[in-house]
């Protein structure tokens, strides 16, 4: 039992911790993007941002089961029921909150920084790499509490994973089986030792990455 | 030479330069005039940091504006501009000042070296390892100034660049921007600091209200 | 005129997406204006649960052995049968474990043949539901153990999921006939092999909480309910319901369950 | 069928609406005497806060129902299963999201207008409020991602709600319970028109607070 | 009376205020030396923003960082601090010039009019709907003195309060320092500008790493 539950929590991390990697990887250069040009409808991508935040994680589960299931487009890949469809589904799910947070990060520091740059020669990726060294905690923060997120998320877990034993359950599909089944206590038991774990990746992450 | 033709900008619908034409050779020139006249304006206009709304700018005979970014930036590169109120970057003072070297790709210890030898002109290098948000107002001026010089520009473009300083260390800056015309850098300063003016400074230009009012020996414009 | 009065029902997912216990209420209402009925969907163990911290006043469920430790602790009283209707053994429509039109335990020993020889998979709902305690059960009198092999998938999902799954690895599941035919559009891979024999009665109970442990319940109202769900009138509408939609129908009422069969069927599966 | 969706987006708004306004009401607050305060165990609090995010929504309505149900210390107050509880519970769920955007943007400000406000003769709780109304724009924001996190989480409607037909069924409840009939098509409009709403009130709420 | 008592500071570790005892009576005092000597930081020890690690701050008498918030407010209140770089809020010019009414219960209206007046003196009237944020580095200045002459205060502690104003500027500034002078208000100033300096102060303190190496008359220390 506890074996597995290491096992579970252990998959927890690296399926999500996947998702927020990937996640970073497209929203900080989208922030940047949206925060450097000046686009017509940069508002409106910005406002559906904010607005996907609340995005039910079910939908986000099914739009890309859809594109996952066998008879899908990418049916062909096999991803269905797997850990990395769930990281990428976690990775979908958490862009918008992880895009909100480090847009505001960037947001403010940008105009100082930017004019030094340009004010210095610099060329406009250099001055856009200038930006994220600044904002780097708060970045980190971002991808942290996207993180967070991704881990504490069930939807996309069950509809992309399907709460495999012993392959793709997750921390919150177990706790959902244990519900489902009418195990209170021992749920609320996973939540706690999930909070723990979410807790003590956040603290650690803030030691070596520095205060925001 | 930097020179703007008949160049207009605004910040959001007014216009705060108004048709300036001027230029800078191998001169010192001082922009003057009235708080909100335009001076810090008129200079990230020359830094090609702001771009005009009508009207150009050229660097060296080239319209940066018209140029893709890999040819301007050499000539961007050769234009430095100081702001009135520095900007610091996160990390040490050290680091602060290499930054334009950076951008260069010079190698850090190269630059590290540079950049002592200059923060020591000027009065500076003890503060190297010191966190640079948690300077004071006057450390911080230096500071924005030894970033600037780093970079040897060919054009130095300086707004009120003695403020805050002591009088030990507007003493040594100024010192140094005679050598520097000495060995034939341009340099374009707002400042309202008739005294520094008159001492490097060859021709001045008077701005009002986002115009060019008048252009003037330096000393004149004081009286 | 008296205030409104709620009745409070925690009942099976697998049994609320059918629609047919809002009917019901709808019916029962239209008699009793003031009565106010609030279902819970939830999953089985969570039903009874709730039933268990006074939070609901009856139980609609379809998982004997969860139902008889409920019963035993004094929790649940009056346990009726009001309705059943069948498993169904569904898989890939090659069918390579050879099942189509055996009988129930022959073909649970077949799959598990065909699972240990490479062959196929079958995906159990793991969750300790009424369709997962039947499967436990069907392996139990074929003498098997599956758990711990391969290609013995337990998903520990809702029906809808589980189907999904199967659909998707192309293997063998079992469900109650309402869900899938409610999916079947969506499962192209799979198709029922195995509809027939008494081991697939899937029977509904419905329980009144019982107030004497439980404090705070409504147990003269759940009665109520439960006394309409089993009148005749009720027990023909269900007989006749979704036959429209589906072409037959979702569920067999009990009428009274005359012959015993169907307490006979929860006995066993309760004991087991 | 459209006047039940409506009737059931409306309890969405109403629902999650009092959530952000709860949140709000004490979460900002809280933020305050986060960036304001200097104690000790302020930097565990914050962490915990981050590591909140990631609460497993289940897990919060699962401590709830225990609190709100007959046999739990509050069940005297008859909550549970109303939408009051969702309110409440998602207010609880959501705080921890605001806390963190709603920090990181009074902490960016604070040192400036916290030493604007001493030097010009502000008691503290002035001083306060002036960083407040410079932060304006950016907490509107926080409350406005804070209120689509509620309007799009499942877990908290489902156990503190019960999905209760014309009484607690928001969008997301009624959403899962379509994809658990197999009705996927229509929990995908469902899923649709809710992101339809809540871009909707960010885009409006957003023209109306001004920009962040 | 304002009044420093052998008081200590320090950012994080190493202090920066050494021990310094000072006091601003009925007089206008400067304060100067060398960058980072410790001037800004002493003038906000002054003012009640930052509290001393050792030593006393008094006010008109009472140690204020041993009084209860209510009791220090009416003495906090008597003085005002100008920053060397302004800190503006959002909003219109306006709104931030009458900030200190705000928090003094003065009626919109009230503070309004003497706003506008004030402003007039210091020739911004013209901004008063302007965005605060957007302003040049001498607007913003004259901003944050006029939000502070606005309460009048009866102890001004101004940080390099001519910095970035235009000629003619400067002049009504000095011209209203040298009123409020008449008028009874304690003013001590944080400068490098000598001719500032003698022409509205009395008493100098000449502040190096941290303590106050000597007093002197104003027009000596930049000699
Ligand atoms: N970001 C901005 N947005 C809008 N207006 C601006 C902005 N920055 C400056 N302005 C306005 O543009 C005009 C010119 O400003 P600029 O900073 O160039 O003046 P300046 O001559 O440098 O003044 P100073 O001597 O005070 O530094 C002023 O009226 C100012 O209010
Ligand atoms: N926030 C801070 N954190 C740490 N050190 C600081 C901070 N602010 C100032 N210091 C340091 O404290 C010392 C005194 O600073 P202060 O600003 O009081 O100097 P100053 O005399 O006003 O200088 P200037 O003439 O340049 O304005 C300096 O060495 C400075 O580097
Ligand atoms: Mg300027
Ligand atoms: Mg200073």
């Amino acid at each position: 039992m506890l074996g597995e539950v290491l096992e579970i929590a252990l998959r927890s991390i690296i399926v999500s911790g996947l998702a927020a990697v990937l996640a970073t990887s497209w929203g900080i250069p989208l922030s940047l993007k949206l925060v450097t040009d000046d686009f017509r409808g940069k508002k409106f991508i910005l406002d559906v941002f904010r607005a996907l935040v609340g995005i039910p994680t079910v939908v986000v589960g099914l739009i890309l089961y859809f594109l996952f299931s066998r008879s899908g487009p990418f049916g062909g890949l096999r991803l269905l029921y797997t850990p990395l469809a769930i990281a990428l589904g976690q990775a979908v799910l958490i862009t918008p909150l992880l895009v909100s947070f480090a847009y505001q990060a960037l947001e403010r520091e940008k105009g100082e920084v930017w004019e030094l740059a340009m004010s210095l020669g610099a060329l406009k990726n250099q001055a856009s790499s200038t930006l994220i060294k600044e904002t780097i905690p708060k970045l980190l923060n971002a991808s942290l509490i996207a993180f967070n997120r991704a881990i504490g998320e069930l939807g996309v877990a069950l509809m992309l994973g399907g709460n495999i034993k012993g392959f793709t359950r997750v921390m919150t599909t177990a706790i959902a089986l244990e519900v489902s089944k009418g195990e209170f206590g021992l749920a609320l038991s996973l939540g706690g030792f999930l909070l723990l774990i979410t807790y003590s990746i956040t603290a650690v992450s803030r030691m070596v990455g520095g205060k925001s | 030479m930097i020179k703007l033709r008949e160049v207009y900008f605004s910040y959001n619908k007014e216009p705060v330069v108004k048709g300036v034409s001027l230029s800078l050779g191998n001169e010192c020139i001082a922009l003057a005039g009235p708080n909100g006249a335009g001076k810090t304006t008129i200079l990230k206009l020359m830094a090609g940091i702001y771009r005009p709304k009508k009207g150009e700018v050229f660097i060296e005979g080239k319209n940066i504006w018209k140029l893709p970014e890999k040819e301007a930036i050499t000539l961007r590169r050769k234009v430095v501009y100081v702001h009135e109120n520095p900007i610091v970057l996160r990390g040490s003072v050290l680091n602060n000042v290499i930054f334009g070297l950076e951008l260069r790709g010079v190698s850090k210890e190269e630059a590290r070296k540079k950049a002592l030898k200059l923060m020591r002109k000027l009065g500076i290098d003890e503060l190297a390892e010191k966190d640079a948000k948690n300077l004071s107002a006057g450390q911080a001026q230096l500071l924005a100034l030894a970033r600037a010089l780093i970079v040897e520009p060919s054009y130095m473009l300086l707004d009120e660049p003695l403020a805050n300083l002591d009088w030990k260390r507007r003493k040594s800056v100024l010192e140094l921007l005679k050598e520097l015309r000495e060995t034939g850098r341009s340099i374009a300063i707002a400042t309202h600091d008739a005294f520094l003016v008159s001492l490097v400074c060859s021709k001045a230009y008077i701005i009002e209200n986002g115009s060019v009012v008048s252009e003037t020996l330096p000393p004149a414009i004081f009286q | 005129t008296r205030a409104p009065v709620t009745l409070r029902v925690s009942t099976t997912t697998s049994l609320y997406a059918t629609d047919l216990l809002e009917e019901l209420a709808r019916k029962f209402q239209e008699k009793h204006p003031k009565v106010i009925i609030e279902f819970t969907p939830v999953g089985s163990g969570e039903a009874l649960k709730k039933a268990e911290n006074g939070d609901v006043d009856m139980v609609f469920v379809h998982a004997p052995n969860l139902e008889k430790k409920y019963l035993e602790k004094g929790v649940l009283k009056f346990g009726e049968i009001f309705a059943y209707n069948t498993f169904v053994i569904l898989g890939p429509k090659d069918d390579p474990a050879g099942i189509r039109d055996m009988d129930p335990i022959n073909a649970m020993i077949a799959i598990y043949e065909a699972g240990e020889a490479g062959t196929t998979k079958f995906v159990s709902r793991g969750d300790n539901s009424g369709t997962h305690n039947r499967e436990l059960w069907l392996w139990n009198l074929a003498g098997l153990d599956p758990s711990g092999n391969d290609w013995y998938i337990e998903s520990g999902t809702g029906m809808a999921q589980t189907l999904m799954i199967a659909n998707e690895y192309g293997a063998y599941t079992i469900s109650d006939i309402g869900t899938y035919l409610k999916l079947s559009s969506e499962l192209t891979y799979l198709t029922p092999l195995v509809t027939q024999g008494s081991e697939l009665l899937n029977v509904y109970s419905v329980y009144v909480v019982n107030s004497d442990v439980i404090k705070g319940v409504n147990e003269r109202l759940a009665y109520e309910f439960q006394q309409f769900v089993l009148s005749d009138e009720i027990q023909n509408f269900i007989g006749n319901y979704g036959v429209v939609e589906f072409g037959s129908s979702l569920f067999s009422p009990a009428n009274g369950d005359p012959d015993g069969s169907l307490r006979e069927a929860w006995n066993q599966l309760a004991g087991g």
